[in-house]
């Protein structure tokens, strides 16, 4: 048996179901990552798994042992709340020590932690401040050191780097990473940011509306989405309708089925062996860093299209433009 | 802003200061100027402060008062904590009805409530009655004129108003906060004693001043109770400028400026106690 | 999470019955023929309400009473309520202050007061019942004060202004709109307390406008002195008017949110 | 302003002193209404004084009860604005009246058969009715009343005489107590001495003597005035309250009217005193339990039931010497707390 | 003059100082974002605009008027705040409602832009349910709407998509974007995610340590970037010192400067005119979706090498590579 198994959970507020017959199971030391459109349930799940929140039905277990009854604080379950919820009375320093003081460890050793992991934050300097003189970013650090330095055997992360820019937030995301990895921590992130979802999971549990959609390793997702909600939310995949395709191949193709998904990305400007071409006008270019992201009119049909970020070899606006596809890159759903 | 804003500001407070000049600048100038003046309203003197200060007698009243001011707000404030708190977890409809019934309470003072005390616990009543059919002697342990009789009926006034006023603050305790401490392994205990009560202590501390100066000032109550047995400083004051025997206002207003400005030392030590506990609080 | 109501219960219980018990002696002793030396009362009458109600004067108190705490109270809270609101808020500074003029009216003896009122203000333009008005103003200064500084502490009152002044809102609207509707039952709390403890004077009044204005008060003191029955029916009335004021104003100052709600689910079923 | 109301008082006074009854009669009724404090309807009978007064007179009345000292607060600090034109106070408050220059002058027509000691030479303060310390005793809970202070002293009861640091009656009580040890008013150390060995028994109440209080029984034997006593007594339940005035010794005092300097009807005023003094007037008082002050008024005998045997009042004193009393009481609150409270356990 | 001009604004609380003598100056209808690291002081400078907090020294000017002492409501200024400070007491409708209410609109308008706004941040759903009952992203959607509906002169969004999924909040740039084109409105955009500064701006402000650091179009931040900490913060380069250039390229390169630049995606995997080869292993892959990114070991060095995630033209863990870079490619700086 998993680890951590969340079996049938229910959960409503009202008449409003927000969880809805949900289970999933995780490994010892996994890291997993809930992924899903805001208001989905994510929140609520992780709450539910803390015993924050009661649910109406199903069963939690940790370790082959049941604790859909147990109080929170017997759980040894950590979370960072997406709200931070950090303590206004305390400074960061005292945040972050009162699960070590919890743990009554010596005032030596909680000095030390305390001092490290505000340093891996980025946030030493901060130590003395209240809650309400921090930045909102530093606020989540706060809230992020506070539940990693007790090590929990269960952490539970709300969006825990929301609120960061992309360098502290691929720090962390490694730091993360390699703690959960040297102390075997069994993780569950919830983020909305699939790009940060599949650097850092062991796997991937796509929720839509209070279910899982999808389960699977981040490449796994990303490159064989079973439904439409999937290809939309995790690849930003063009999805195209049998016509739409008609129209792009100029119905030269053998593709069955009603519903296709093709990545932005996996448009070449060189043909390979086994493609199709596709032949349109660029409409719009949006640089967005490393990726120039086109958009294709192709007949009467918007493609998006995405390149490297290449100075030389950028396509200009209103060109016209032939681009090659593999055969493989086409997913069709029924 | 800040100029725009001390207009408005000075605006908004015009009318309470004008009341506070008309209705408390007055009396307290007329309280203050009777206390320095000699028998009979003439001249200026130091004499009565000097006579509170070496006649043991108010000295005595000053203690006295302030003991059984102290006890009972703080017994008030602990017991009212845990209530007012309790209340919270109440429907809301149900907390309107408690608290209107604590409001009822809250008025319940004086002779009216000493009577129904001698009622419950006099010479002959309810439970003493009822104790003696037990063959307990409940005087053997407890005397209604006396201290602990008093500060049962003390308690009793002061506990509504300290629930009224502490009820309010418990909304602003998140219950986010509550679970972070849990799940960081703290108990509900730990969670009241580390950041419950550190968050609300400022509300608290403002109830027991309150509570601490109306304890000092009140009157009805003891004086139907114990009557003069116990030395207390309002009966005091009360007996000197109004009672039916000679009257020396000039030295009750003394003692009421001495008690003024005690309860003003009160409170300022109370909020330097406060800024080194809360010291998140500017 | 749901755990342990049941201690909150117990609490509120026993709580409720040390409150209770001294206002139900008070109850059997006025509706006693007589009770001296025994558990109970001797026997059962109601004779001492028939006295009292049968008393024009009871009820002329009571109007009296009414009209003049009522009137007094709606000055006090349209003047408390903004001061200590912009106190905490924008004046911080100021609070200190605040709370010293705030614990004075304890330690100014009713009787001193009277004094100083009537010497500044007796025969003046002022007539005497707006002067009891101002002295009732200060009375429950402590009382308005704290309770509407704690309910205020519990919002996070400065970020709502900002929110509502960069939404167009002026300070008062904002103030109106915003931040009342969330201390408003602090506000309702703070006041019934203050009117019950107005309701309940007694010497200032009776120094300032006495025997041309008798309120429930002083009328209670006066039939104080013919018997003890007799004053435990007029407690007993008091508080029975007292609650059902107080109910009063309870309902309808949440009256209009349920309005409200209501409205809202009609539109939801539509 | 201020030269022009000393010419005012001056007129009034002697206006006052030169009038006839039927002058002040007259201007009585043209002002038509007169303001009391500290004069309410169940105390001594007021409410049929009152009464009589508008009937015969047609003035008009209100009334606002207070304590004696604060009567004169709010003479002097209402100044020429007066609300007040008559109160009635502690005898020894009619001198303090008098001396701080609060009150107007008025002899009335019985002037002569008020004794020496009741009344002041000037017509400042006059007393109306007189009260005796007497013992109040609840024969549910005692079942042979106390007839001497001996008695008590040697009793198993508890004994109430309210608010010594407070109140004229109990600071009597204390005096009469002295006065059966021989001391007086400049003495009062044997009175002291006294209720320092009941209060060692732990026989001393601090509860006060309220009518509800002794309704419920809470106190055994009470020291207070003769008029509260069989006011009481009459009230509650006549058998089961005995009064007596104490047989060795008792001291009589009692409570005069003053009259406003600034009354704005200072001739109902002085009709009102008028009235107090008359026959019919002090029948009314004594329907009221209290002792009229002229002692040549023949009681109905309705009334006379109501009221002690004269007998009863041959040890009763007055007291002499006001202003050695007034020093004795202002020291008796402290001395009182000193010798006598720190016994009681 | 431009439509806002900040001139000069320092800002300290106590003895920190988070705005040091900061001037910006934004167009009418300029799309203007801020972008800089976590507590950099973005969220006091769009305090400082919205007349919340008042600058120690400086002035700010809108349309040619000095609006320093101005109170909040004078200055026709809307924010989104980063903590969203939702009306606790009022339903999502009347939170939207609000501002339109101040402006004495007509029921029917009222509730004709309410809902039309609601439907556009996607919680028309919602409009009953009282902030606490919201989800996280709800939340903010709920904020946004409450600030966008008034169409105020000037909008100051802080980190306004923050908590929502990449679907959700391309669609809300996107509709932003057109509201403020319609509007003509200028905003001022506060982000953490350069990928959405450079989606959605006109201009980038970068800001770092209380100062601007570059200010530009986000291409020419992109490219251009004239200083290590732009480089690093915006294109996530890979930041190099002479002795590491000198070693990738085994000294055959004639580059002047101390301290160079690469993009991760400027590397080919063919060779064109004028470009320089490096040779490496790989050490590690990540797949962020429509990008794997490499991590490369030339001769000691670590050099992050981002490519499109083609599935037929993945590089293995381990294997040795040759890429190639343009010579413009590589940035230098003093
Ligand atoms: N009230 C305050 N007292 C003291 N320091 C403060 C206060 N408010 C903000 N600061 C400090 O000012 C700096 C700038 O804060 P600000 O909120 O502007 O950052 P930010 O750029 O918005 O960061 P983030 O991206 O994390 O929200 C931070 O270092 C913060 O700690
Ligand atoms: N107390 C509540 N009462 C009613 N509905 C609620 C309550 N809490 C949450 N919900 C609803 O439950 C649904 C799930 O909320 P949850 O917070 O779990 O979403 P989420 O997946 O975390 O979303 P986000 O990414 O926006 O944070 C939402 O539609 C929300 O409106
Ligand atoms: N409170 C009832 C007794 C009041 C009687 N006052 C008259 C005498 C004192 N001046
Ligand atoms: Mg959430
Ligand atoms: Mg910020």
């Amino acid at each position: 048996m998993s680890y951590l198994t969340i079996d049938k959970i229910s959960l409503s507020f009202g008449n409003v179901n927000v969880l809805k017959n949900l289970s999933l199971s995780i490994e010892k030391g996994e890291l997993v990552t809930l992924l899903g459109p805001s208001g989905c349930g994510k929140s609520s799940l992780l709450r539910t798994i803390a015993g924050l929140t009661a649910a109406n039905k199903g069963n939690i277990n940790i370790d082959e042992r049941t604790i859909t009854h147990l109080p929170p604080k017997d759980r040894q379950v950590g979370m960072v709340f997406q709200s931070y919820a950090l303590f206004p009375n305390m400074t960061v320093y005292e945040n972050v020590a009162f699960g070590l003081k919890m743990l009554k460890m010596s005032k030596e050793l909680i000095q030390e932690k305390v001092t490290a992991i505000l340093q891996l934050v980025g946030i030493q300097e901060k130590e003395n401040a209240y809650p309400h003189e921090l930045s909102g970013g530093q606020q989540q650090r706060a809230a992020l050191a506070r539940s990693v330095v007790v090590e929990p055997k269960i952490l539970l992360l709300d969006e825990p780097l929301s609120a960061l820019d992309a360098q502290i937030r691929k720090n962390l995301q490694t730091q993360l990473r390699l703690i959960q990895q040297k102390l075997g921590i069994t993780m569950i992130f919830v983020t909305h940011d699939q790009e940060e979802a599949m650097a850092i999971s062991d796997r991937i549990y796509l929720m839509n509306n209070g279910e899982i959609a999808q389960v699977g390793t981040p490449e796994e997702l990303y490159t064989k989405p079973n439904s439409e909600f999937t290809a939309r939310f995790i690849g930003n995949y063009n999805v195209l309708t049998r016509a739409q395709i008609d129209c792009i191949f100029n119905s030269k193709h053998e593709f069955t089925g009603e519903t296709f998904a093709i990545r932005p990305e996996a448009f070449n400007a060189e043909p390979s062996k086994a493609c199709f071409s596709i032949n349109g006008k660029v409409q719009d270019i949006t640089i967005l860093g490393n990726i120039v992201r086109y958009e294709l009119k192709v007949g009467g049909v918007s493609i998006m299209v995405e390149q490297l970020h290449h100075s030389n070899k950028r396509i200009m606006y209103n060109e016209e433009k032939t681009l090659f596809i593999e055969r493989e890159d086409v997913i069709s759903f029924q | 802003m800040k100029p725009k804003m001390n207009k408005f500001a000075l605006f908004t407070l015009l009318p309470f200061f004008l009341l506070i000049a008309m209705f408390l600048v007055v009396p307290v100038v007329t309280m203050i100027s009777a206390s320095l003046s000699g028998e009979n309203g003439s001249g200026w003197t130091l004499g009565n402060y000097i006579e509170i200060f070496i006649n043991p007698f108010y000295y005595q009243s000053f203690k006295n008062s302030a003991i059984i001011s102290f006890t009972s707000s703080l017994i008030g404030v602990i017991i009212a904590t845990f209530v007012a708190y309790s209340f919270t977890k109440f429907h809301s409809a149900f907390q309107e009805k408690l608290l209107l019934f604590v409001n009822m309470t809250s008025n319940f003072a004086g002779v009216p409530l000493a009577f129904a005390f001698i009622i419950l616990l006099g010479n002959s009543g309810v439970f003493t009655l009822l104790f003696q059919q037990f063959g307990i002697d409940l005087f053997q342990h407890f005397d209604l004129y006396s201290w602990a009789g008093l500060t049962m009926i003390y308690v009793y006034f002061q506990l509504p108003l300290a629930v009224l006023l502490l009820f309010p603050i418990y909304k602003g305790i998140d219950e986010k906060w509550k679970e972070a401490s849990f799940l960081l392994g703290a108990s509900t205990f730990t969670f009241w004693r580390k950041i419950g009560f550190p968050y609300i202590l400022p509300a608290i501390t403002g109830t027991l001043s309150i509570l601490f100066a109306n304890a000092m000032g009140a009157y009805g109550t003891a004086y139907a109770l114990v009557g003069s047995k116990i030395n207390l400083l309002p009966i005091r004051i009360g007996a000197l400028v109004s009672g039916d025997i000679y009257a020396r206002p000039e030295l009750g207003s003394a003692l009421a400026v001495t008690l003024a400005l005690l309860m003003m030392t009160a409170m300022l030590v109370n909020e330097w106690l406060l800024r080194k506990v809360r010291r998140d609080m500017k | 999470m749901k755990k342990k109501v049941w201690q909150h219960r117990v609490t509120v219980t026993i709580f409720m019955m040390y409150l209770a018990l001294p206002l139900i002696a008070t109850f059997l002793y006025s509706i006693a023929t007589s009770w001296t030396k025994t558990v109970l009362p001797d026997g059962y009458t109601f004779k001492w309400y028939a006295e009292l109600y049968g008393d024009p004067r009871f009820v002329e108190a009571m109007t009296r009473t009414f009209l003049l705490t009522v009137g007094s109270m709606i000055v006090i809270i349209l003047v408390m309520v903004p001061t200590v609101f912009v106190i905490t808020v924008y004046l911080p500074k100021l609070e200190r202050l605040l709370k010293i003029i705030v614990l004075m009216p304890y330690a100014i003896p009713g009787v001193v007061a009277a004094v100083g009122l009537i010497r500044a203000y007796a025969g003046g333009t002022i007539p005497m019942i707006i002067v009891v008005s101002g002295a009732f103003f200060v009375a429950v200064l402590p009382f308005m004060y704290q309770g509407v500084r704690n309910s205020l502490q519990s919002v996070d009152s400065v970020r709502l202004m900002e929110a509502a002044e960069l939404l167009g809102a002026s300070r008062t609207k904002a103030f109106t709109r915003v931040i009342l509707p969330n201390i408003k039952s602090g506000i309702i709390v703070s006041s019934i307390l203050a009117f019950s403890i107005l309701f309940g004077e007694f010497v200032l009044t009776n120094l300032l406008v006495g025997g041309s204005f008798e309120t429930i008060q002083i009328y209670l003191f006066r039939r104080m002195n013919e018997s003890g029955h007799l004053s435990s029916s007029v407690v007993i009335s008091y508080f029975i008017v007292l609650v059902i004021l107080c109910w009063c104003i309870i309902r309808i100052s949440s009256k209009k949110k349920q309005n409200k709600r209501r409205k809202s689910d009609e539109l939801l079923n539509h | 302003a201020c030269g022009q109301s000393e010419t005012n008082t001056e007129e009034t006074k002697a206006v006052a002193e030169n009038l006839s009854l039927e002058e002040i009669t007259q201007k009585a009724k043209e002002e038509g209404e007169v303001a009391s404090v500290a004069m309410p309807d169940s105390w001594a009978n007021w409410g049929e004084t009152w009464k009589e007064l508008e009937s015969e007179y047609s003035l008009k009345h209100k009334d606002t009860d207070m304590s004696s000292a604060e009567e004169l607060s709010k003479f002097e600090s209402e100044g020429k604005n007066a609300t007040a034109d008559i109160g009635d106070v502690g005898i020894n408050f009619g001198p303090l009246a008098k001396d701080k220059g609060l009150t107007l002058p008025y002899k009335t027509s019985y002037w002569d058969d008020v004794p020496e000691w009741a009344k002041d030479d000037e017509g400042h303060w006059v007393l109306g009715y007189t009260g005796t310390i007497a013992f109040l005793t609840d024969k549910n809970n005692v079942k042979n009343p106390p007839k001497t202070w001996d008695d008590i002293l040697n009793g198993d009861y508890k004994v109430a005489i309210g608010d010594v640091t407070k109140g004229t009656q109990s600071q009597f009580a204390v005096l009469a107590a002295a006065m059966s040890k021989g001391g007086d008013e400049k003495n009062i150390e044997s009175g002291l001495e006294y209720f320092a060995q009941i209060a060692k028994q732990g026989r001393l109440s601090s509860i006060d003597s309220s009518i509800a209080n002794l309704e419920k029984g809470e106190v055994d034997v009470a020291v207070v005035w003769d008029f509260n006593g069989l006011n009481y007594r009459d009230q509650i339940d006549k058998n089961r309250f005995e009064v007596t005035i104490p047989e060795d010794t008792s001291v009589v005092s009692g409570y005069t009217t003053v009259i406003n300097k600034n009354a704005k009807h200072p001739h109902a005023a002085m009709l009102a005193r008028e009235y107090i003094l008359s026959d019919e007037g002090q029948i009314n008082l004594a329907r009221g339990y209290a002792r009229p002050i002229r002692d040549n008024v023949k009681l109905p005998a309705d009334v006379q039931e109501k009221v002690l045997p004269k007998d009863q009042y041959k040890n009763a004193k007055p007291v002499e010497d006001f202003k050695a009393w007034d020093e004795t009481a202002k020291q008796i609150p402290q001395l009182w707390q000193e010798k006598v409270l720190i016994h009681v356990k």
